[in-house]
């Protein structure tokens, strides 16, 4: 447990990093978007990471067993929340992209930042 | 449970139950009305609640009966009361008056989805600004974002979408952000109220987590509230979001991040971390500088109108910050007022815009030579929230700017610094303002221009009330000056 | 017992993985993903009755469904494709 | 009428005024005309109204708002406003009687616009005049500025939208970069902006923050026209002349030098000043003014520029009166207010009229002009001894006092310096009162005649105001004596 | 052992994710990204988030690819890459990362039970769930009920994302009906997907109602079963072809449902209002306050799946009704 609890904060830092070097670095713009939900994962496993509790299990109460040690139901519930959130953050994002590739003909950042320059 | 009790969840519940309402509603015209109606309802709760406020109430609310910090609990003060008015405020101005606006930009089968977006934005940003729940401010600031970009994503131009863009991926990484050094927080403490994180911080043995969890929160706020340099998304998102959202989000969009930063900076991690009100000030001034002297240079030489408004937001957001980053009672009652008087001055300004753009095709300066000879009104309307904005006496403007360079004169030889800075922005504002001035008062207008009319009546009457706001707050300004005043006591009470 | 086809399970999904990620063609991948899906299905059907708690089957039955409907999503995907690229292809003769 | 609403009333007449005029001049140019004329009488019988009341040692005031706790809008009347604001409300009967007869001669366009904001501009006036604190000052301070802009800029023309902005620009610049912090600073040092008898800021400030204070009051107020702030009033000469009558005379540059005259006396306070060495650098700033606008002066060919440089001159007389921090010369710095708003404004009618009638604007066009415009050339030449103080002019009086001051303080560098610009002043006025009576024209003229008759009426007024002043000038000193009261001598 | 598991999968989650970000084919990287949220969802079951894991294998692997997928169809599925300065990228990346990496030395362990996490707040949702709720699962007890309000403002996000797709994507249309591309015949002629998938999609609607209604005693809720039942529409989309999808439940329809449930959710509230109690009180909805809890859970969780379904329908449709520029 002591080296797995250390390995979930490392995953969550790596993976914060792959999806924000993705939102920052890559001009394509369904790529951003991409990095973002990955960034938007680490944060969930953040959370989940610490619901749980050693020997633990799933926070729904069983009916005759006594003495169960139960994981954080709270956790849970706000990234029940977020993820939510992030998906609907992201199907906006795509409707944009689609508009974008509609009325600049190209997702990539570079090519729609040069097509409003002025002549 | 009395009426009176229940305002700070109708002030979000309102406008948000009102917003299914409103897609289910077939005619652009009924949902305008509908919109209107509703905005006007959360003014009218929103003066209410800050007469209570004025009163010494606090309007404690549990939502679902749930005692914090097991359910979420509301709260509202003084801080609160200024945020509450200038949201439902701006949002009740711009929709009043800007029905022949928004018909000319939106196109009218899609204006239902649009004013339900609006009532959304109204009530994440009311959302955020009553309740006293960490994670229950995320879920509302992503609701008032989603509605956000929606609304910005309605302008007409097409370089709206790639800004939309930029603002959905910077406002996620910053609520992203927020939200790790939420789940820092309450991970190292257990709970998810303000309050009583605030205790349980005390408690905290290592403080490491907390001080890269305060970091967190003031990063991913200071990205939506477009504190520089992280304001990248900003210019280019106001200058293409149809007039009347940029009206109502300019007013207070970005303040209402600022509040909940100042909101954690000082009730949860000030008193709590060592040296923390150091580590602020040392942050944030040097930001809040640049952000002054650079923004302002930018909307010096910026030639398109609303790209200079906008470059000046982020100034004047640079002022807020200042007055806070002082740490002082003083300092965070110039921020207070700042964020009300700003939202009076470029609520205003932007309503002139949306005027001029009525008329006009273009909003870039050379195109509008001689406005003010076809639209006297607006541009006497322009000319005084420009006052305002300067900071001249006898505008609301010059109530903050007047406070918070007497905050700055009370630091000593720093404070002399700051104050020459302030007073040398606003002689760039002067100049920035000076630009649209001499363009439509003395430049001979084009020939296109000739037989432009006064802007739509109703558009125009709004906005002369905005102005006449922007002077009588300048006259009489004791309400603001008592909730700000109010408001920095409570935030400089909790450093005790 | 258990413990030894949650092992086997993981290694096949580690082969998939391996697979989704050199390819070569689409294909390959697209079918990666689907044994993928299949695995996780599967792994979450062991893992339950490990934790002694095999009421979870019902995520695992959603993972199966799940991972249908992306296939199929999948295969609409290329249909359009290759329905607009027919098209453009098309358009291009004319022109 | 109690006299807060006499105050009120003072204020809101020209404002009243302006929407007449407005509203008349749909009817016609002369109900718009008349308008202006009525409203003029209007303020000026309600500020002399007043005037008993302040002579026998009353202070009115009046409280309008409090912007913030301890800021106020507020109003009260003590000598040296009532004295401002009186030349000021007369002035502009005759400003705009002159006013008429020039825009009538010159067919100038937009003279509704003209005339409303002239209303406005005096309205603003008052308001300094009767401000009973800083702020306040600085609020009308600011609409004087603004008000004036238009006027400024009146032609319309591409040279003078340029000069207006370097107008507009200093001034504003000035008064948001330096005035507003300079009062922003006596409120958090002082705790109060109100004008008070003996000063504010005794025993808050000192050391070299006072000479810095003082600094940002005397170059905030940029219509005092101090160099180097001094670049507006030059470029200000686009305007038609009766806008150069009211910045030079009634309004604008008095306010300046007003303001600055009211803040040593009422801010500072003249001995806290006087014991402070960090603030005598004034002196010499203002006495460097005197004399080397003076001799930009002599250079100058276009008439009206050179009027504007002994403007500057002549304002730097009022700061260096002001600077001598002796009661004496504090009663000189007021009554130089005065005398010299009665002979510019005559210099300027007569300048406009020559221009009106013959449109020369050079010195050296003037040749023999008096035989043709002996009114006009006549009441220059009274305005110009007042200028250069020769009695019997109202110019001698303020000099004397002036004078008389410098020796109070054993200053003499203050008497130096009269001493010289007199002489300066004589070297650029009489040649041009020379060519104008005794030169021959090197060309046959054509006959002009006289300048329109209210013109050549306004202009006899105040040529003979300028004398009378010499004579009867014991209300003007009454009511300064009261200034200097509480002032050890 | 499930550490050995685990230690696997956020392995394989890593290794998925460089592959994601490196990969210039977006179809691939899409196809990863279901993947890598598959593999997300099996962390959080090990961790004993069965709620979470549900919700992100419904929403997270399945409507989200699907609706990457479709927005795919309309814009490009290859990368361009382009020179740029990385530096500031990775710059500002690994200081953000050093700093959490310094924050995490001093974290709590994975799964101590002292942590303060697990001290406050959470053990008096689970001893106090039994009492004044009474029903098994505690996180759907928080998710309804203690933090209800948050739950309200996550189906305003969802409705807030219905709102915009179908805005930004009528921008250019004459607003009437859209017409639906002819030439759509989903994939009715293959045999296979067409046989499995008529058989199953009235099993998939059944295995919703089942999730929307067991979410009191198993894992699963209103968002899960939302999920689920759009999921099964979307199907049934794919089978037979857009037009047919469409026709059978109408955009309108589709977005009625979406407004309606955030209205029955917000109504609840107003109703627990009027019957004297806080906003979302529902107590006040029964005599006996446990009962109240009860109802009002169940009409809340009926209109976050209505709000859902509706939803995550609309949004597909709106992206794979639209003709390719």
């Amino acid at each position: 447990m002591e080296v797995l609890g250390y390995y979930n904060y490392w995953v969550f830092a790596v993976l914060l990093m792959i999806g924000f070097y993705a939102v920052i670095a890559r001009s394509n713009l369904i790529k951003k978007l991409l990095g973002l939900a990955i960034f938007q994962s680490a944060v969930f496993l953040m959370y989940i990471t610490m619901n749980k509790v050693e020997g633990g299990t799933a926070p729904i109460i069983q009916k005759g067993v006594v003495d169960q040690i139960f994981s954080n139901p709270l956790p849970q519930v706000l990234i029940l929340t977020a993820i939510v959130v992030g998906v609907s953050t992201t199907a906006l994002g795509l409707a944009i992209v689609v508009r974008i590739k509609e009325t600049y003909g190209s997702i990539e950042e570079h090519e729609i930042f040069e097509a409003d320059l002025p002549k | 449970m009395n009426f009176s009790e229940h305002l700070p969840a109708l002030q979000v519940v309102v406008p948000l139950l009102s917003a299914p309402l409103i897609v289910l509603l077939r005619s652009n015209g009924l949902a305008w009305a509908a919109a209107t109606a509703t905005s006007l309802m959360a003014f009218a709760i929103a003066v209410a609640i800050t007469l209570g406020v004025l009163d010494g109430q606090t309007f404690p609310y549990s939502m679902g009966g749930w005692p914090a910090p097991y359910g979420i609990a509301l709260g509202v003060d003084s801080f609160s009361a200024i945020l509450l008015l200038i949201v439902s405020g701006a949002s009740s101005f711009a929709l009043l008056g800007g029905r022949p606006s928004l018909n000319s930009q939106i196109e009218a089968h899609r204006q239902p989805l649009f004013y339900a977006a609006w009532m959304l934005a109204l009530a994440g940003l009311s959302g955020i600004v009553v309740t006293a729940d960490a994670f229950n401010i995320f879920v509302f600031m992503e609701i008032s974002s989603l509605a956000s970009y929606v609304l910005i994503a309605g302008g007409p131009d097409r370089r709206a979408l790639p800004s939309v863009f930029k603002y959905l991926v910077m406002g996620t990484i910053g609520a992203t952000f927020y939200l790790i050094g939420i789940g820092l927080v309450y991970m190292m403490t257990g709970t998810l109220n303000l309050a009583d994180m605030e205790v349980r911080i005390q408690g905290v043995a290592d403080q490491s987590p907390i001080l890269v969890a305060a970091g967190f929160i003031t990063i991913g706020l200071a990205l939506k509230a477009a504190v520089f340099p992280l304001h990248a998304w900003l210019p280019n998102a106001y200058t293409y979001a149809p007039h009347m959202v940029t009206v109502f989000l300019a007013a207070c969009a970005t303040k209402v991040s600022l509040y909940v930063l100042l909101r954690f900076d000082f009730f949860v991690f000030q008193q709590n971390l060592a040296g923390h009100a150091f580590q602020f000030a040392t942050f944030l001034m040097p930001l809040a500088v640049l952000a002054v002297v650079v923004a302002s240079a930018y909307a010096l030489f910026e030639r398109n109108l609303k790209r200079l408004l906008a470059f000046s937001s982020v100034a004047q957001i640079g002022y807020i910050l200042l007055g806070a980053s002082l740490v002082s009672t003083a300092g965070l009652t110039a921020s207070g007022l700042h964020v009300f008087n700003h939202a009076l001055a470029k609520g205003t300004l932007f309503l002139a815009v949306a005027c001029l753009a009525m008329r006009f095709s273009s909003l870039h300066l050379q195109d509008l030579s001689g406005a003010a000879k076809s639209m006297p009104l607006t541009m006497a309307a322009f000319c005084i929230a420009g006052l305002s904005l300067i900071g001249v006496p006898g505008t609301a403007g010059f109530i903050s700017k007047w406070y918070l360079i007497g905050a700055a004169l009370n630091e000593g030889a720093l404070g002399i610094g700051l104050a020459v800075i302030i007073v040398l922005s606003s002689l760039m504002a002067v100049v920035y303002i000076w630009r649209v001035v001499e363009a439509a008062y003395f430049h001979t207008p084009n020939t296109s221009a000739v037989n432009i009319k006064e802007a739509p009546r109703e558009l125009l009457i709004i906005t002369l009330l905005a102005a006449l706001a922007n002077i009588y707050f300048g006259v009489n300004s004791a309400v603001p000056v008592a909730l700000a005043s109010d408001a920095a006591n409570l935030l400089m009470g909790h450093l005790q | 017992m258990f413990l030894i086809v949650a092992i086997a399970i993981l290694v096949t999904m580690a082969l998939a993985i391996v697979r989704a990620l050199l390819g070569p063609s689409v294909y390959d991948r697209v079918l990666a993903v689907n044994v993928f899906g299949t695995k996780t299905a599967l792994l979450l059907a062991v893992v339950a009755f490990l934790f002694g708690r095999p009421d979870f089957l019902d995520l695992a039955l959603t993972y199966a469904l799940i991972n249908f409907v992306g296939v199929l999503a999948v295969l609409n995907f290329f249909q359009k494709r290759s329905s607009a690229a027919a098209k453009e292809k098309a358009t291009q003769n004319h022109g | 009428m109690s006299t807060e609403k006499l105050i009120l009333g003072a204020l809101l007449a020209p404002l009243i005024g302006a929407v007449a005029i407005g509203l008349g001049a749909k009817l016609s140019d002369n109900v718009r005309e008349a308008a202006t004329l009525i409203t003029a009488l209007i303020l000026c019988a309600i500020v002399w109204t007043i005037v008993p009341e302040v002579l026998a040692g009353g202070r009115p005031q009046l409280t309008l708002a409090e912007v913030v706790p301890g800021i106020e809008i507020a109003f009260r009347i003590e000598p040296l406003g009532m004295l401002f604001a009186a030349l000021a409300s007369s002035l502009w009967i005759i400003n705009s009687i002159y006013s008429i007869g020039y825009m009538r001669g010159n067919k100038e366009k937009n003279q509704t616009r003209f005339y409303i904001f002239f209303a406005v501009a005096l309205s603003a006036t008052i308001g300094i005049a009767f401000s009973a604190n800083l702020f306040t000052l600085f609020l009308f301070y600011e609409l004087l500025t603004l008000s004036t802009y238009p006027l400024v800029s009146h032609k319309g023309d591409e040279n003078s939208v340029r000069s207006a902005r370097v107008y507009l620009g200093v001034l504003l610049t000035t008064s948001i970069g330096l005035l507003l912090p300079a009062i922003i600073w006596t409120y958090l040092v002082a705790g109060t902006g109100d004008f008070t008898v003996g000063g504010i800021l005794a025993g808050k400030l000192q050391g070299p923050a006072v000479g810095l204070l003082l600094g940002l009051f005397v170059f905030g107020v940029g219509k005092a026209a101090v160099m180097p702030v001094h670049r507006w009033l030059p470029a200000a000469m686009v305007a038609p002349t009766p806008v150069s009558a009211l910045l030079h005379a009634v309004a604008v540059v008095k306010a300046g030098v007003f303001t600055v005259t009211k803040v040593i006396v009422y801010i500072f306070g003249v001995d806290f000043l006087f014991a402070e060495p960090s603030g005598a650098w004034l002196l010499y700033a203002a006495a460097f003014t005197v004399i080397s606008a003076s001799v930009v002066a002599l250079r100058q060919q276009n008439l009206k520029r050179l009027l504007a440089y002994s403007t500057i001159a002549q304002l730097s007389y009022v700061v260096m009166a002001a600077a001598i921090l002796k009661p004496l010369a504090e009663i000189g710095a007021a009554v130089h207010i005065v005398a010299h708003a009665f002979g510019k404004i005559t210099l300027f009618f007569a300048a406009g009229a020559i221009y009106v009638a013959s449109k020369k604007t050079e010195v050296h066009q003037l040749r023999g002009i008096g035989h043709q415009m002996p009114w006009t050339m006549g009441a220059f030449t009274i305005g110009a001894l007042s200028m250069i103080g020769v009695p019997p002019t109202g110019g001698f009086v303020s000099k004397w006092y002036i004078l008389a001051g410098a020796f109070q303080a054993d200053n003499y560098v203050a008497v130096a310096t009269i001493i010289l610009s007199t002489v300066l002043n004589a070297a650029y006025f009489l040649p041009i009162i020379y060519l104008a009576w005794f030169a021959q024209p090197k060309a046959p003229q054509a006959d002009h005649g006289e300048a329109p008759f209210p013109a050549v009426f306004a202009l006899s007024v105040t040529a003979l105001l300028t004398i009378g002043f010499f004579f009867f000038n014991g209300p003007v000193l009454e009511l300064e004596r009261q200034i200097v009261q509480g002032v050890s001598p | 052992m499930i550490t050995v598991f685990a230690v696997f999968l956020l392995t394989l989650l890593v290794i998925t994710a460089v592959a994601i970000v490196r990969t210039e084919n977006l179809f691939i990287a899409v196809m990863l990204a279901a993947i890598f949220s598959l593999l997300m969802a099996a962390n959080f079951f090990i961790l004993d988030a069965a709620d979470v894991a549900l919700t992100e294998a419904a929403v997270g692997a399945g409507v989200t690819t699907v609706i990457f997928l479709s927005a795919l169809a309309l814009t490009a599925s290859q990368e361009r890459a382009k020179p740029s300065a990385r530096m500031l990228s990775v710059g500002v990346v690994s200081v953000t990362v050093v700093v959490l990496l310094y924050a995490t030395f001093d974290k709590p362990r994975l799964g101590d039970p002292n942590a303060p996490v697990q001290q406050h707040v959470a053990p008096w949702y689970l001893e106090q769930t039994p009492e004044l709720i009474d029903i098994p699962n505690v996180v759907t007890a928080v998710l309804a009920s203690f933090r209800g309000y948050d739950t309200l403002g996550e189906v305003f996000v969802v409705l807030a994302a219905c709102i915009g797709v179908l805005f930004v994507l009528s921008a250019g249309t004459s607003g009437g009906p859209q017409p639906v591309r002819p030439e759509t015949p989903g994939l009715r002629h293959h045999l296979i997907p067409k046989v499995v998938g008529r058989l199953l999609v009235p099993f998939i609607i059944l295995f919703g109602l089942y999730v929307q209604f067991h979410g009191e005693y198993g894992p699963g809720g209103g968002f899960q079963a939302g999920a689920i039942i759009a999921t099964a529409f979307i199907l049934h989309a794919l089978l037979e072809g857009e037009s047919a999808g469409l026709r059978a439940i109408p955009r309108s329809a589709l977005l009625t449902m979406a407004a309606g449930g955030a209205i029955i959710y917000a109504g609840v509230g107003i109703l627990t209002m009027l019957l004297g109690g806080s906003f979302l009180d529902y107590s006040v909805l029964h005599s006996n306050s446990v009962k109240g809890q009860q109802y009002g859970i169940i009409a809340i969780e009926a209109g976050v799946g209505i709000t859902v379904c509706g939803a995550l329908l609309a949004i597909f449709h709106a992206f794979a009704a639209r003709e390719q520029s």
